[in-house]
């Protein structure tokens, strides 16, 4: 019996275009933990590297392949976007992978509105200088964590993680503030 | 001149002129039966009681700077003996009935005002936890009472009641608690123990403590070394470093806590008012200004100033509890140096070194035991045994166990 | 005249003719123009008389025409909206604005409290420590009330604010604070550095002091200079200009906070508090003048001459008819040159110094007649000015009629900020007046920093602002300093304070006179700080701005020490008074703490769901049906529907952590109290942490996934504490252990299914997909399957005592399993449960939950000594032997049930032998939980009593005055119900 | 106040929870005598001036740092992971 029941249900309300910035929700990415084990990491980066043509990142930053990208949310630690947590077995012998995609809800922000709107909220430097496309963030956002990446340069593209219980209370922050 | 509504009339009419000062700025002399060190509330008042109550004779109050420039002048003012623990609750209930005689006794106007303390709480868990220490001080023989939401209406009708994220589910009211004018604290203790003798020294920071053959003989202060056949420390948020003048390693952290007053307005907030679901509490000064206060800032500081996420840390619990004081504008906010103990409760006792004693570790909430703090020191300087009322409050007790720890956060000073 | 009648018919340099403005004052109807600050059209109006003191309630006019003004605070606005002690010289001026006088009954005109004035004598400095202690009871009842009401300035509304307010993070290089000449050319010079600058400019527009004065700069007045310069930075895309904005306070590592308000009829926000961090900081924020204490220089109608000349320079308002100048530098002469220019008529010039320069005199308008080596004995007048007793260096007396009394008395730099962190301030002989000194994190720059003159000002800022642009790695040529007129800067001369018998104020807002302090002084009160907080100088709202250098001068002369070696007292946050809702920002009412919702919250509010806060999370406490008539009704056929039948209940907000590597069960025996390493694969076991000092840190189970991997839970409310004490175990006590430690509560939705029949539930909804029968899938079991293309997880574990599981589903599915699990459950004639129910039946089996494991309680308290392994080392097992823990009498977790079955007790009460009097010592425990169990009928509790373990079957008190009762109770064992626990493994 | 989070970068001290003065040597808590491990959880030296401080980046990388700070002015000196640092 397969009802569509697997189909995950979006972690926001809607957001209605605003000039300059579109909020959409990413709905069902794969999202998964990656953790080196002990004295692992260089291992674990000659593994992803021939297993899926990445290379992992060094500190808070983002790279992207073909089909996944790799997310820096911690010494020896990532979020890995778009594969399957099945897909990452070949890891397993040197990380811990753990599947978060039901974890998170996911925003996506484009346009110069949502550089704006971002750097009000975050209380890291947003400017291009220092936070350029790749750049990544763990961080709060009126008292809620998020992880906030930099896609693309221009027009400025983000994307915004959240636990999903959260999801719900920086919609509202987000309503308010975009006006 | 004993202060009252006659001299003072007199005085108006002859124009002020012949008032003195109300306490001698002494020169230290080379020697004294007591020294302590530091002139803050607690300092001068264990010099009154010593003098007062023992009789000692050659007592000498050094402070590094101006008498009450310490915590006794910066604190949000409020005493309250609504204690969960018997060793705490005895002892500060010691300390009201102090207070609740302290003008008279010192011929000061202090402004003890038993206008109440309400702890507002928000959950069912939150009640039982509250009427346990109610009932716990009811046994002791405090004043206390339950209220429930429509009792903490009735007295502040301006609360969030309706629209909150942490409903108010009722409160604890201690009725006799309430607040005291806290610079005059310091200025009436100083006044009635200069007036019996006891030897008030400003800006004579104490540098160095002498110990020979293991007990303290004397300190070494920018004005001088003072001998002294007992010595006591109370330096509030600064034990830590005048201990380590005498080798002492202490369970103490020095930690910031801020406070805040707001321009004056006509009364709005009668009693003083703690938050339950945020760290924000609140009273008004008898000129017109909110003071309140929250956490400490939670690292160690000897700065005596904050940090914004903790002013608006404390402002968002404000607005939650009360949104009536949105536009009432902050005048003034300032720091305080905490010495923070791992069981948030303080020490009174001898130590390790013999003549030298010590009171400390009051954390935030040292102010309202000023009066008993003073009495139990004194004691235990004059006969060298504790007072059966702070027999507690032992440097020991991290050893024994035998903790006195209110809140339940355990051995980390800044979660007290 | 449009504009008000005192408006001069043409200048004005930030005021909009063609923009008039109608506003209100104690409900006149009165006109302005855009541009106008409230006292400027109060001064166009001809209004000198704005506000009482605090103390004398004495009739008070503005002083100032910035954020120096003591004296007039006005109440703005109506209703919820009002704003009590607001500076009238800093509110812009718009359309319908309602403004009021404060601290006056009946009228301002009329004040009855001013009789205060007449017991002057009695009021002095400090009268309240030596009176009102007689009777001991009247202070409360009688004599605080009364200073009480007659204190305070204005009144709150006592209605919620209705405002909006958000919160900014910004960075930049250079963080100009005052948009005076100084921080124009530090921002400049930065911007076309190529630097990330922000300026922030409390006023509404640019130009600080060139707005006010008739300079001239690069040929062009200095107000169209400064106009010109603001257009340039606007223009600047590295360049972020505030109007509007205070900054506030300077805090650690370069964060400044400001608070910048919305433009009037301006949409969003009321205010916003911006957080800046910057590399550094020009502080730019000018000076201002001293007022001269003189008897009777508070009459309404004496102002700084600064003052006179913003109102009559920026604002086209003439404060008076027949204006005096009474003054200690050159500024009285440049004003009256100012008055006469703009039409204004001035009487006289008084100058404390006995000589002049001839240039200085030539200065003087003709009509006016000059007064040198003067002082004033007396200013004169009831609600306004009238006249002035001027005696001069010969001893000529006279009296002059006089409405507008313009005095100078020299500058005081406003470096408070440079101190707020600690710096120091030294002082400047020239000016007379301590400065604060550069640091390369924050330069001064301007009359800020002494810097008195707009040539200083000119090259001292864009010297800040390149210097500050440089060191953030913006190099650039040195600026051009345009060419500029100049003043006149007068060496500072002390002067000797006044000995009047009428009162001469220092602090006029507070009411401190001369006398106040000569008399603190006797007291003993002779250093600044003491001074302070006995005569309350320097207090107000303008925190002594106009008052602290008058205070040291005169402190001097009483004592006989230097001023030179006194200090004002310190400076702190806020520079300006600041909302308190600014601070707070948006995070008030429903929003004060975000909320976490569990995936089935939706399902729970359309089912009658009725929500309580459990930490930051919401969940359902009960879900009513109709028909119900209270919540008790409810939750009893929750928990007998879950006893007899079965029920559902979201536990997804238990914490969850994900452990794994080779050393995780090494890691977990030492986390843990009992042995986690010999958990079997597929099995959950109950565990206890303890925190290092040995006292119980949190239980949960922790289940075995595989070999080398565990999920491990904690309580909701410790979760965070919980995962933070495992990474400090991870990552600081035993880095060498391989452990991977993962949060996994929010991918995780879990569902408790418990009752009799949640194996047929369970069944029903999971057919042949995973193996549930008694045998396959035992009490304790753990195991993972696929459900219908969804990876779920099955523990068979229980907190209600019933035959129970905790189902898991990753939480983006979550709902969707909610929903299927409660459509199986209702066809069985189950329900969903809410926390009550589940507090119901976690007391009824003797679990221990947060009311027992509050941080006070050891494991043997809680009745779980045995957890504690003799077999390994772990944290808290050293500290756990402390005798105090250890003690064999410490009060113990026991069972209560009130005698007389139908009474009842509450959490929180005590145990007191019967017939004991209370007291400390007659105290043995207290009840930690109570619940009326639907299942026997009658109340039941947990408490701690003292030896507790040993005295099951005594009867006792449960003690509660504060809730009125007094119950006999009988000591049971901590269980209830199924004490055997046999119904947890059929 | 701002901390230089080793892997974050420069952040608000609010990110981060502080647990109080580090020892010279790593923390043991198991296995030593009750007079140490008394004092070793106890105990602080709480100089006025640098000392060395354990904080958790808990809403970023959730690392535990040591944390190099000034007592009476708050600078801060630098910050490493506390895992590799004994
Ligand atoms: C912001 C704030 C709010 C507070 N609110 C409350 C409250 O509402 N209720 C309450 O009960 N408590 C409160 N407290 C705590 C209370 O103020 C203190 O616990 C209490 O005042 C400490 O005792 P004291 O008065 O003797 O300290 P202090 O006044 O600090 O006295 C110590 C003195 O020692 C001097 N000293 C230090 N080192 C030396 C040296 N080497 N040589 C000589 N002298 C030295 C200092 O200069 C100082 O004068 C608060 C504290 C602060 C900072
Ligand atoms: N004749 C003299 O001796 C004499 C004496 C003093 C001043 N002056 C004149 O004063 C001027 C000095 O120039 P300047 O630039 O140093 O000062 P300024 O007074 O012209 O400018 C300071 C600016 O800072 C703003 N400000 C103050 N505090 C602020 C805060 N906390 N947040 C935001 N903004 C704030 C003020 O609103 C003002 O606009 C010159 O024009 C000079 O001619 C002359
Ligand atoms: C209860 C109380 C009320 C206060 N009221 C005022 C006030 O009305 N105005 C003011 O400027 N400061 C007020 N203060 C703050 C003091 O000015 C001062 O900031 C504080 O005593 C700390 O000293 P410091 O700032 O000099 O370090 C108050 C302080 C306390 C403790
Ligand atoms: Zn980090």
């Amino acid at each position: 019996m397969s009802d569509g029941w697997t189909r995950p249900a979006p972690a926001f309300p809607a957001f209605p275009p605003r000039p300059g910035l579109a909020v959409e929700e990413i709905v069902g990415r794969s999202i998964v933990t990656v953790v080196a084990r002990a004295g692992q990491e260089a291992a674990l980066r000659a593994v992803v590297e021939t297993a899926l043509g990445v290379l992992l990142p060094e500190g808070p930053r983002r790279v992207a392949g073909q089909e996944i990208a790799f997310i820096g949310i911690g010494p020896g630690k990532w979020l890995a976007i778009g594969l399957p947590v099945a897909a990452l077995a070949p890891l397993a012998d040197v990380a811990a992978i753990v599947d978060q995609s039901g974890a998170y809800g996911v925003l996506s922000l484009t346009g110069a509105g949502a550089r704006r709107l971002l750097g009000r909220a975050v209380a890291i430097d947003l400017d291009d200088a220092a936070f350029g496309a790749g750049s990544v963030a763990t961080t709060i956002i009126e008292h809620v964590g998020v992880t906030l990446v930099r896609t693309a340069a221009t027009p400025p593209a983000y994307e915004l993680y959240v636990v999903r219980s959260y999801a719900r209370s920086l919609a509202h922050w987000l309503h308010e503030t975009m006006g | 001149m004993r202060y009252s509504a006659l001299s003072l009339a007199w005085n108006a009419a002859t124009g002020h002129r012949f008032w003195k000062p109300a306490w001698r700025d002494a020169e230290p002399k080379p020697a004294y039966d007591v020294v302590i060190v530091g002139g803050g509330g607690h300092g001068l008042a264990t010099a009154f009681y010593l003098a007062k109550n023992h009789g000692v004779r050659r007592i000498a109050v050094v402070e590094k700077g101006w008498i009450g420039n310490g915590s006794v002048g910066r604190n949000t003012t409020i005493i309250r003996s609504n204690y969960l623990h018997p060793a705490n609750t005895r002892f500060y209930e010691f300390s009201m009935k102090l207070w609740e005689g302290l003008e008279q006794a010192l011929n000061y106007n202090v402004m003890v005002s038993q206008r109440s303390i309400l702890n507002v709480f928000h959950s069912d868990a939150q009640r039982d936890a509250y009427a346990r220490r109610g009932n716990a001080m009811r046994i002791a023989g405090v004043d206390a009472e339950l209220l429930d939401t429509d009792g903490v209406r009735k007295r502040y009708p301006f609360f969030d009641f309706d629209n909150a994220r942490f409903p108010i589910r009722g409160g604890l009211l201690q009725p006799r608690g309430g607040t005291v004018r806290h610079d005059a604290v310091a200025w009436g203790y100083a006044r009635a123990a200069s007036d019996l003798g006891v030897d008030i020294i400003q800006n004579a920071e104490v540098v160095g403590i002498d110990i020979q053959g293991g007990r303290a003989v004397a300190v070494e202060t920018t004005r001088g070394r003072i001998t002294a056949d007992r010595i006591g420390i109370s330096v509030a948020g600064h034990t830590s470093h005048v201990a380590a003048m005498a080798g002492l390693v202490l369970p103490i952290e020095s930690h910031v806590i801020q406070a805040f007053v707001t321009e004056a307005v006509k009364p709005l907030i009668s009693g003083v008012v703690t938050f339950g679901a945020g760290h924000f509490y609140i009273s008004q000064s008898d000129k017109g200004g909110l003071v309140f206060g929250g956490d400490i800032d939670g690292y160690g500081s000897y700065a005596g100033r904050g940090n914004l996420p903790v002013a608006e840390d404390v402002a968002e619990g404000g607005m939650a509890l009360m949104p009536a004081i949105g536009r009432l504008r902050i005048l003034r906010n300032w720091g305080g140096v905490v010495d923070m103990t791992p069981d948030g409760s303080p020490f009174i006792d001898l130590t390790p070194v013999q003549n030298l004693y010590l009171n400390g570790g009051w954390n935030y909430g040292g102010f309202k035991a000023t009066p008993a703090a003073g009495w139990t020191f004194a004691h235990l300087l004059a006969t060298g045994q504790s007072h059966e009322l702070a027999a507690a409050y032992r440097l020991d007790r991290h050893a024994t166990g035998r903790v006195i720890d209110e809140n339940g956060q355990g051995a980390q000073p800044n979660l007290h | 005249m449009a504009g008000g009648p005192q408006r001069l018919a043409s200048g004005g340099a930030t005021i909009d003719r063609g923009a008039p403005v109608r506003f209100t004052f104690d409900g006149r109807r009165l006109d302005g123009f855009a541009g106008d600050t409230l006292a400027s059209a109060l001064v166009a109006n001809g209004i000198a008389l704005v506000g009482r003191s605090f103390k004398y309630h004495r009739p008070r006019g503005l002083l100032g025409a910035g954020a120096e003004e003591p004296n007039g605070l006005v109440r703005l606005g109506a209703g919820s909206a009002v704003e009590p002690n607001t500076k009238a010289t800093l509110v812009e001026l718009h359309d319908g604005l309602v403004s009021s006088s404060q601290n006056r009954w009946p009228s301002l005109a009329f004040d009855v409290q001013a009789v205060n004035a007449l017991l002057s004598p009695f009021f002095a400095a400090g009268f309240y420590y030596k009176t009102f202690m007689w009777p001991k009871s009247f202070w409360e009842k009688f004599y605080e009330p009364a200073i009480r009401r007659s204190a305070g300035l204005g009144r709150a509304s006592g209605l919620p604010d209705p405002g909006r307010y958000d919160k900014v993070n910004a960075f930049c290089d250079v963080l100009v604070i005052g948009g005076g000449p100084a921080g124009l050319m530090a921002a400049l010079a930065a911007g076309r550095a190529g630097a990330r600058v922000i300026l922030a400019e409390q006023d509404f527009v640019l130009g600080g002091r060139l707005l006010s004065e008739r300079h001239e700069i690069d040929g062009m007045p200095s107000s169209a200079w400064s106009a010109q310069a603001a257009a340039e930075l606007d223009g600047m895309p590295n360049v972020t200009v505030l109007r509007r904005a205070a900054v506030f306070g300077s805090y650690d590592s370069g964060t400044f906070g400001v608070v910048v308000s919305a433009a009037p009829g301006e949409t969003g926000p009321r205010q916003t508090l911006w957080r800046i961090v910057t590399r550094s900081a020009v502080l730019a924020t000018g000076a201002i003048e001293r007022p001269l204490v003189f008897g009777g220089n508070d009459k309404p109608g004496i102002m700084l001459a600064s003052a006179v000349r913003s109102y009559v320079n920026r604002f086209a308002a003439l404060p008076g008819q027949q204006i005096t100048l009474f003054t200690a530098t050159d500024e009285g002469w440049n004003t009256a040159v100012d008055i006469a220019a703009a039409g204004g008529r001035v009487v006289a010039i008084l100058d404390t110094r006995r000589e002049v320069s001839p240039q200085l005199r030539a200065l003087a308008p003709a009509a006016a007649r000059i007064f040198l080596g003067a002082d004033i004995k007396a200013g004169r007048g009831r609600l306004r000015l009238t006249a002035i007793d001027v005696v001069d260096r010969d001893g000529r007396a006279e009296r002059i009629a006089t409405d507008c009394l313009a005095m100078a008395g020299g500058w005081t730099p406003m470096g408070g900020m440079a101190i707020h962190l600690g710096g120091r301030l030294a002082w400047s002989e020239r000016i007379g007046a301590p400065v604060p000194k550069s640091t390369p994190a924050m330069r001064i720059a301007g009359a800020a920093g002494g810097q008195l003159s707009l040539a200083e000002s000119l090259a001292s800022g864009a010297e800040a602002g390149l210097a500050a642009a440089e060191a953030a790695g913006h190099a650039a040529a040195a600026m051009a300093i345009p060419r500029s007129s100049d003043d006149v800067v007068t060496p500072f001369q002390r002067r000797p304070y006044a000995k009047t018998r009428r009162p001469a104020f220092v602090d006029f807002q507070n009411d401190v006179t001369a006398k106040d302090i000569a008399l603190a002084v006797r007291e003993g009160f002779a250093i600044p700080e003491h001074l302070k907080r006995y005569t309350t100088l320097g207090m107000g709202t303008d925190q002594g701005r106009t008052a602290s250098l008058n205070a040291i001068e005169i402190l001097a002369d009483v004592t006989g020490h230097p001023s030179t070696e006194l200090m004002p007292t310190s400076a702190r946050p806020p520079e300006t008074p600041i909302a308190i809702a600014a601070l707070a920002g948006a995070s008030r009412g429903e929003h004060f703490r975000p909320k976490r919702l569990p995936a089935s919250h939706d399902w729970s509010a359309a089912h009658g769901g009725s929500f309580t806060e459990a930490g930051p999370w919401m969940r359902p406490r009960w879900y009513t049906r109709t028909g119900e008539a209270d919540w008790l009704t409810t939750v009893n056929r929750e928990v007998t529907t879950v006893r007899t039948s079965v029920g559902v209940c979201d536990v997804s907000t238990l914490g969850k952590l994900d452990l794994s590597g080779p050393d995780v069960a090494v890691f977990l025996d030492r986390v843990y109290t009992n042995l986690m390493s010999t958990v079997p694969v597929g099995k959950v076991r109950y565990g206890l942490m303890l925190r290092e000092d040995g006292f119980v840190l949190d239980d949960g189970t922790a289940a075995r996934l595989g070999e080398t991997h565990f999920v491990i839970s904690t309580t909701t409310a410790n979760a965070l504490r919980v995962t933070q004490h495992v990474e400090y175990c991870r990552q600081v006590l035993w880095p060498e252990l391989d452990v991977s430690l993962v949060p996994v509560t929010d991918q995780w939705a879990q569902y408790a299914i418990a009752g009799p029949r949640s194996r047929d539930l369970l069944q029903a909804l999971l057919g042949d997909r995973i193996d549930i029968g008694n045998a396959a899938f035992p009490y304790l079991a753990v195991k993972a399957f696929d459900w219908d293309g969804v990876e779920a997880r099955l523990f068979r574990v229980s907190f209600s005592g019933e035959l129970a599981y905790e189902i898991a589903v990753p939480a983006s599915v979550g709902a969707a399993a909610f929903e299927r699990l409660m459509d199986a459950c209702v066809r069985l004639g189950g329900c969903a449960y809410g926390t009550e129910a589940l507090g119901v039946m976690r007391i009824e089996k003797g679990h221990v939950a947060g009311s027992e494991i509050n941080g006070q309680t050891t494991a043997a308290d809680l009745g779980l000594g045995k957890m504690l392994s003799a077999k390994k080392d772990f944290v808290g097992k050293m500290l756990a032997q402390r005798p105090a823990l250890a003690a064999a009498d410490r009060p113990a977790l026991v069972g209560l049930r009130p005698v007389d079955r139908a009474g009842r007790f509450s959490g929180g009460a005590h145990f007191l032998a019967p017939g004991a009097t209370p007291s400390i010592e007659a105290d043995e425990g207290w009840l930690t939980s109570v619940a009326f169990s639907p299942s026997l009928g009658h109340f039941i509790g947990l408490g701690f009593l003292r030896n507790g373990a040993r005295r099951l079957g005594e009867q006792i008190r449960a003690y509660d005055p504060v809730r009125g009762r007094d119950t006999l109770v009988e000591v049971v064992p901590a269980a209830f119900v199924d004490p055997e626990g046999a119904r947890l493994h059929v | 106040m701002r901390i230089l989070c080793p892997y974050c970068g420069e952040r608000d001290a609010h990110e981060f929870s502080i647990r109080g003065e580090a020892p010279m040597t790593r923390p043991v808590v198991i296995g030593v005598p009750m007079a140490e491990a008394v004092a070793a959880l106890h105990d602080r030296r709480n100089p006025p001036g640098r000392t060395r401080e354990f904080w958790y980046h808990g809403a970023g990388c959730r690392s535990w740092l040591l944390v190099d700070r000034d007592l009476r002015t708050h600078e801060v000196f630098g910050a490493t992971l506390a895992s590799g640092a004994f």
